[in-house]
C-alpha cells in the first residue's frame, strides 16, 4: 500500500547542491501521500554551518585514524569519512530532545549531538573522563543528556532498542521522535524486520536511517541483500520509504525533516535510505581489497560532501577558496587542542574495573 | 501463586505509571499462564501491551524503553523462547551500564516460566539458571513460594538493574501466605526455610519442595538437614550457604536443571574452595538427567530430580548405611 | 518488483469448488510472470481421493483430541481441524521426495506424507514405536525416509530449517523442492525474514507456505501483523507471494503446482498464504475465548473444505450421501485400529531416557 | 594456528563433497581473520558460502543443510554474534536427535573465536565455553595448539554430532608443529601436557599459555605442577583430571572467562565429589574478573587471569609461604 503512494513532483530541485550533483544524485522514490515538502530556504550562513559541522567531523576521524595508527588508541575503531552529510543533514533535521541511537561507527553522530571532541577522543584513549570512562571505547558511547543512546557493538541490536525508546516517546506522549541509524548489512538482521513490523503495527514516532554506505564489511549490498533497493525494505510492513543522496547534506536535511515531520504526527515510522560511501575500510584493520581505489576516488573526486558544499560557496560567491583554507585551520586547531586535551586527562582508576556492573556502583 | 506475581505488577503499574508490562498474550488473553489476569482491564492497552511473537525484537523493545527510564516488565511465554532474545538481554540489557561507564541504566524485569513443565518434551523444557547467573551485570531470581514471588517481584521492578525473573509452572498453582499491603523482599538473600544440624540441602524454585519433603523423610530417620532456598541465583547469598556448612559440615544441593556449569556446580565449588576444612564429607549435587527432556511422562520423570534420590544422597554424606 | 508482476485473469473459475465456494474464496493475487497456469483436470476419483484424505486427517485429529481429554495423551497438543485442504492439497502437488517441514501442528503433515496414523499415535502415548520413540511427542516428530523433517516447537525456527533442506537440494544439483509451513504468527519472526533474504538472494528452491488461520494462539492478525496480507511479506525480498482460499484443496492443489513448478526450475522462493480456519483451540487446553462462536460455526458452515468437496461429489453426482457415510465409517474403523495398535505398543523402555543424545546411542 | 584450521577444513573438503563452509566474509574476504584463506579459490561460491549478517538465519540453514546430510561448517565471525542464533544452536541442532528418537542426527560443526580479544569491549569478549558445555547434544571443543585445532577439527567435522568449535583470536597468530598427513584427534580427551607431582593445574585454549608459564616459575621454586589441557569441554575428560588429583592432592582450574557457573566450577565440583579424600587443600578456580570487558588496555589486563595469580593460588593449595 505505502508502495504505491505517490509524493509530488520535483524534491530534487530544491537541494542546491542537486544540479551541481546531478551527474550522481539518485533519483527521488516516492514518499507517503499528506506530506507537505519543507521549504529549506538555505541562506549562505547555513550552508557554512554545514560545511563547517562536516569538515570538523572529517578532520576528527582523520585524526583519530592517525592516533590509530600510532598505537594509542586499540580494538576495533570504525571511521565515519565520506558519509559526513548523513550525520550533519539528520542532525540539523532533528530537534535537540529527539534522541539519536546508532551503531559502532557512532564519533561523528556523538559530536553532531554536542559532545565534546575530547570526550570522544578521551573515551578512544582509555581516559577516566572519555564520555564512557574508557569503558567502552570507539563502539560503547552514550550521552544521555543530550539525547544519544550509542554506540552499539552487535549488528542491528540498535534497532529494537531504538524502537523501545520510540516506544517511551509515545508512551509518555512526547512529540518527541527517535532517529535510529544502522547499515546496509544491518538491515537483513531478523531483529530489525521484527522491530519494523512493531513500529508500523504501533505507529510509533522513529525514522529509521539505513546509511547505505555500499558495503557490510568487505560484502557489497548486492551480495547481501535479495533486494538492493533498501529503503523498500519497509514495504512488507507498509512503511514508506524514501531514497536519499547521502552525498548531499542538504537533500539529506530535507528528506530528514519530512520524515520527522511525518513520524511526529503520529503517523508512525519512515524508512530513508542514505546512499552514501565510506572512503576508509571498514575499520582501521581492513585493507579494503574488495574495491578498487579507482572505485574510491571517483566518489570522492564526484560526490564527496564537503567539496560538494565548498564549490557551492565558492561558485555562489559566498566565500573565496582562502576563506575556506582558514576554516579548515580553525577546525584542524580545534581537533588537536581536543586531542590534547584528551591526552591530558588521567587514565581511568584500575579501581574502575570492578564498579558499574550494577547501579550500587560495583 | 499466579496472582501473587500478577498483584506484585499491579501494585507497582499503581505505583508508578512508568511501569509496564509486554510480551505475548499478555493482554487480551490475559497471559498464556492467566498470569496477568485483569490486568489490560485496569491498565489499559499502552500498559498492557501485545507483542507479535518477536522476542528479539521486543526484548530490544523493552530494553530500549528503559534507556528512556521505563520500567518495563518483559514477559516470555517460557524462558525458552528467551533464546531469541538472549542478546539483547546480556549485550544491551547486562552490559551497557558497564559499557557506558555508569551513565545509562537499564531498569527492566525479564520474566516467565522456566524449566521443565508436564510432557511438553526437550523444546520447552530448558531450565536457563545456570546460564543467566554466568552473566554479571544481571541480577537472577527464582522464587519457590508465593510470598517471595511477590516480594521479589516488587523488589525485581523497582531495582535500577536488569533482573531476570524465573518461575515455575508447575508452581504456578500453589498456594501460600502473601503478607498483607506492599511486600518487598531483598534481592540476593537465600533463606534457611528449614534448620538442621545434619547436612545442608540447598535448591530454589520448585527444587526445594522435593527438599523439604525429603528433609520431612530424613527427620523420620533422625537426620536433621538444614534447607536452603537460595531465592537468588546472581548474586549468591554465599554467607548463607557457608555459614551453614560450617555447622553441618555436609551439602547436598539439589537442581532440576542440567547439572555441568549449573547452579549447583557453582555452589560446590565455592563451598569446596572456601569451606574446605568444615565439610566432613563430600560435597554432592542432585539434578536433571543429562538430556534434552524426553515427552513421555515416565521418561520425564526419570529425568527430574526425586525425593528419594535426594534422600538417598543426603544419608551418604551423612555415612548413614554406605 | 515481484509486487507489480500480473497474472492470467480467470485462475479462479478452474477450481470446480470455486463456484460451490464462491461467496467465501479469496480473490487470487498476482503471480510472478512466466508461471503456465497447470491444467489440472480433475476426474472424480482425484476428488474422491481428496476428501478420503481429508477425512481421514479430521478422523484422526478429532480422535487425538478425544485421548488427550482422557488424559492418555499429555503436554501441548495442536490439532489441525479445519485447515485440511492445506496439507491435502500440498500433498497432492508435491512430489514424494520434496522435503517437507512444519511448526509443532504437524500430526496432519506427518500422515498425508504417507507415515501411518498409528506410528503419529503411539508417539503420542509415548510408546517405544511412536514415530519418535515417544521421546517427541506431539510437537516433535521426523520420518526422514519420507522427507518429512519435523515437528518444531519454537515458532519460526523451521522456517530458516527449510531454508537449509532447500540449500542441500540445491547443492546437491537435484530438482527436489523444500515445501516449508509457518503460521501467521511465525511470519513476523525475524529468522522468517532472515531467511527469505537468503533464499531470493541464493535462488533456493522453496515454497513457503504461511497458514493463515488467521489467529497466532490468541492473537488475531491484524493485532500481530503491520499488514494483514501475508503474501506480501516476501515483497521487501521480491519473493512473489499468491493468497490461495486454503479451505479450497484443490486450489491450493492448483497454487502448490504453479509454485513448486517455479521454484524447480530455479527461479527461487515462492510464498503462499492459505487464508484458512482453525476449529479448535490453539492448543487443548486454549478455551479460544478470543472468538465467537459464531464466527467460527459461520467457518464449518460455508467454507469447510470435507463438506465443500463431498456436496460437489454429490452435486456432480459421482457420489450419493450413502456411499460417503459408508467411506466415513470405514476411515472410523482405520482410526479406530490405528489407535488400538498404538495402545497395544510397548511403553518407551526407561533405559532409553539415556540414549539418543548422541550418535554413539548414548 | 590459523592455517591449521583452514588446513583441516581444507582437506576435509577435498575428502567429502558433502563438506561446506559458511558464514559471514568466508569467501571472498578469506575471514574475517582470515581463517579460511584460498578455499573460495579452490572450492568456489557453491562450497564456500558469504551470508548476510543473519546469524540465527545462516545457523538455520546450516543445521537444515546438515538435516539433509551435508556437513556444514557454520563460521561465526565472533562467537559473541553467536547469541543471536543459540536458540538454532541449541533447540535445533542439539535436541533433534534426542527428539526424534535417533532417527536424524546433525552433524554441523559451528565454529569462530571465542572469549576475549585486545579492547574489543563487553559486547565482543565474552567466554562461551561455559554455557555450551552446559547442553547435552553438544560437543565442545576448545584446543590450544595448532597440531589440536587441526586434529580436532578434523575430528569435530567427522563427528556426526553438532560440535562448538571455540576458537581464539589471540592464538590465530601462534605457530606450532603440525603432524604431517592426515591427522585427528579424540573428541573428549583430556592431556598431559606438563607432568608434575605437587598441584594439577587444569586449563585450555588461551589459558594454558598462562598456566604452562606459571608451571614454569612454579618448577623454579621446587613446585611441579602437572598442567592439564582439557581439549574439550563436553564431554569432559574426568578421569585424566581426577587420575591427576589422586597425584597431586591439589587442583587449581583456570579460565578467561567468568567464574560462576562456569567449566572450573564444574571440574572443580566434580573433583570435590568424586576426589574428595584425595584432596589436601581447597580446590581453587582462577578466573577472569566478574565483568563485562572493559575497553582500556590496562583494565582489560586486569580482567583476565595473569600468570602471577596463577602462581600465587598454585602456592597457596600447596601451602608455601601462606
Ligand atoms: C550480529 C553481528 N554479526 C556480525 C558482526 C561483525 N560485523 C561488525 S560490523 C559488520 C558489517 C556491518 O555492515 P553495515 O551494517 O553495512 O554497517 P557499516 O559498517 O557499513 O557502517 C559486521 C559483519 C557484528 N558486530 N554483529
Ligand atoms: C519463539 C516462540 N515464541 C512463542 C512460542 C509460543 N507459541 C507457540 S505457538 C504460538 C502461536 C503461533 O501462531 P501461528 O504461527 O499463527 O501458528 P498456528 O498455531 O496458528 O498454527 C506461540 C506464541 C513458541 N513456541 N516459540
Ligand atoms: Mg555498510
Ligand atoms: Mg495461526
Amino acid at each position: 500500500m505505502a508502495a504505491s503512494k505517490r509524493v509530488e513532483e520535483g524534491a530534487r530541485e530544491l537541494s542546491p547542491l542537486a544540479s551541481l550533483a546531478a551527474r550522481s544524485a539518485a533519483s527521488y522514490e516516492p514518499m507517503p501521500n499528506g506530506h507537505e515538502q519543507v521549504d529549506l530556504g538555505l541562506p549562505p550562513g547555513e550552508l557554512l554551518d554545514i560545511h563547517r559541522r562536516m569538515l570538523l567531523l572529517r578532520r576528527l576521524e582523520e585524526r583519530i585514524g592517525q592516533l590509530y595508527a600510532m598505537g594509542e588508541i586499540g580494538g576495533f575503531c570504525h571511521l565515519y569519512i565520506g558519509q559526513e552529510a548523513v550525520a550533519v543533514g539528520m542532525e540539523r533535521a532533528t530537534r535537540s530532545d529527539d534522541p539519536v541511537i546508532t551503531a559502532y561507527r557512532c564519533h561523528a553522530h556523538m559530536v553532531v549531538r554536542g559532545v565534546a571532541p575530547e570526550l570522544v577522543i578521551g573515551e578512544l584513549l582509555g581516559k577516566a573522563e572519555g564520555v564512557s570512562g574508557g569503558k567502552g571505547g570507539s563502539m560503547h558511547m552514550f550521552d544521555p543528556a543530550r539525547n544519544f543512546y550509542g554506540g552499539h557493538g552487535i549488528v542491528g541490536a540498535q534497532v529494537p532498542l531504538g524502537t523501545g525508546i520510540a516506544f517511551a516517546l509515545k508512551y509518555r506522549k512526547t512529540d518527541r521522535v527517535c532517529v535510529t541509524y544502522f547499515g546496509d548489512g544491518a538491515i537483513s538482521q531478523g531483529q530489525v524486520a521484527e522491530a519494523f513490523n512493531m513500529a508500523a503495527l504501533w505507529k510509533l514516532p522513529i525514522v529509521y536511517v539505513v546509511e547505505n554506505n555500499q558495503y557490510g564489511m568487505g560484502t557489497a549490498v548486492d551480495r547481501a541483500s535479495a533486494v538492493s533497493a533498501l529503503h523498500k525494505r519497509g514495504e512488507s510492513f507498509g512503511i514508506p520509504g524514501q531514497e536519499v543522496d547521502g552525498m548531499d547534506p542538504v537533500a539529506v536535511e530535507r528528506a530528514g525533516l519530512t520524515a520527522l515531520k511525518h513520524a511526529r504526527s503520529g503517523r508512525g515510522p519512515v524508512l530513508l535510505e542514505m546512499k552514501t560511501y565510506r572512503y576508509r575500510g571498514h575499520s582501521m584493520s581492513d585493507p579494503a581489497l574488495y574495491r578498487t581505489r579507482e572505485e574510491v576516488q571517483k566518489v570522492r573526486d564526484e560526490r564527496d560532501p564537503i567539496s560538494r558544499v565548498a564549490e557551492l560557496l565558492v561558485s555562489a560567491g559566498v566565500v573565496d577558496a582562502d576563506q575556506l583554507k582558514a576554516v579548515d585551520r580553525e577546525i584542524r586547531a580545534t581537533v588537536m587542542e581536543a586531542v590534547a586535551a584528551a591526552q591530558a586527562m588521567p587514565d581511568a582508576d584500575p579501581a574502575e574495573l570492578m564498579t558499574d556492573i550494577y547501579s550500587g556502583g560495583s | 501463586m499466579r496472582e501473587a506475581i500478577r498483584d506484585a505488577m499491579a501494585e507497582e503499574m499503581r505505583r508508578d505509571e512508568s511501569v509496564f508490562l509486554m510480551g505475548e498474550e499478555v493482554a487480551e488473553y490475559e497471559g498464556a499462564y492467566k498470569v496477568s489476569q485483569g490486568l489490560l482491564q485496569e491498565f489499559g492497552p499502552e500498559r498492557v501491551v501485545d507483542t507479535p511473537i518477536t522476542e528479539a525484537g521486543f526484548a530490544g523493545v523493552g530494553v530500549g524503553a528503559a534507556m528512556m527510564g521505563l520500567r518495563p516488565i518483559v514477559e516470555f511465554m517460557t524462558w525458552n523462547f528467551a533464546m531469541q532474545a538472549i542478546d539483547q538481554i546480556v549485550n544491551s540489557a547486562a552490559k551497557t551500564r558497564y559499557m557506558s561507564g555508569g551513565r545509562l541504566g537499564l531498569p527492566v524485569v525479564f520474566r516467565g516460566p522456566n524449566g521443565a513443565a508436564s510432557q511438553v518434551a526437550a523444546q520447552h523444557s530448558q531450565d536457563y539458571g545456570a546460564w543467566y547467573a554466568h552473566v554479571p551485570g544481571l541480577k537472577v531470581v527464582a522464587p519457590f513460594d508465593a510470598a517471595d514471588a511477590k516480594g521479589l517481584l516488587t523488589a525485581a521492578i523497582r531495582d535500577p538493574d536488569p533482573v531476570v525473573f524465573l518461575e515455575h509452572e508447575l508452581l504456578y498453582g500453589d498456594t501460600g501466605q502473601v503478607p498483607d499491603g506492599e511486600h518487598v523482599a531483598e534481592l540476593g538473600r537465600a533463606r534457611v526455610v528449614r534448620p538442621g544440624r545434619d547436612v545442608t540441602l540447598v535448591s530454589w524454585s520448585r527444587g526445594v519442595s522435593a527438599v523439604l519433603a525429603a528433609a520431612e523423610t530424613l527427620a523420620g530417620q533422625d537426620i536433621e538437614a538444614e534447607v536452603i532456598d537460595l531465592r537468588t541465583l546472581r548474586p549468591l547469598d554465599r554467607a548463607t550457604v557457608l555459614g551453614s556448612v560450617q555447622r553441618t559440615h555436609r551439602i547436598v544441593c539439589v537442581e532440576e536443571g542440567w547439572p555441568s556449569c549449573g547452579i549447583g556446580a557453582e555452589v560446590i565449588a565455592t563451598v569446596s574452595a572456601e569451606a574446605f576444612d568444615a565439610l566432613d564429607a563430600p560435597p554432592r549435587r542432585v539434578s536433571g538427567a543429562e538430556v534434552p527432556m524426553p515427552y513421555a511422562a515416565h521418561l520425564e520423570a526419570l529425568a527430574l530430580p526425586d525425593v528419594e534420590t535426594v534422600v538417598r544422597v543426603a544419608r551418604e554424606v551423612c555415612y548413614v548405611d554406605v
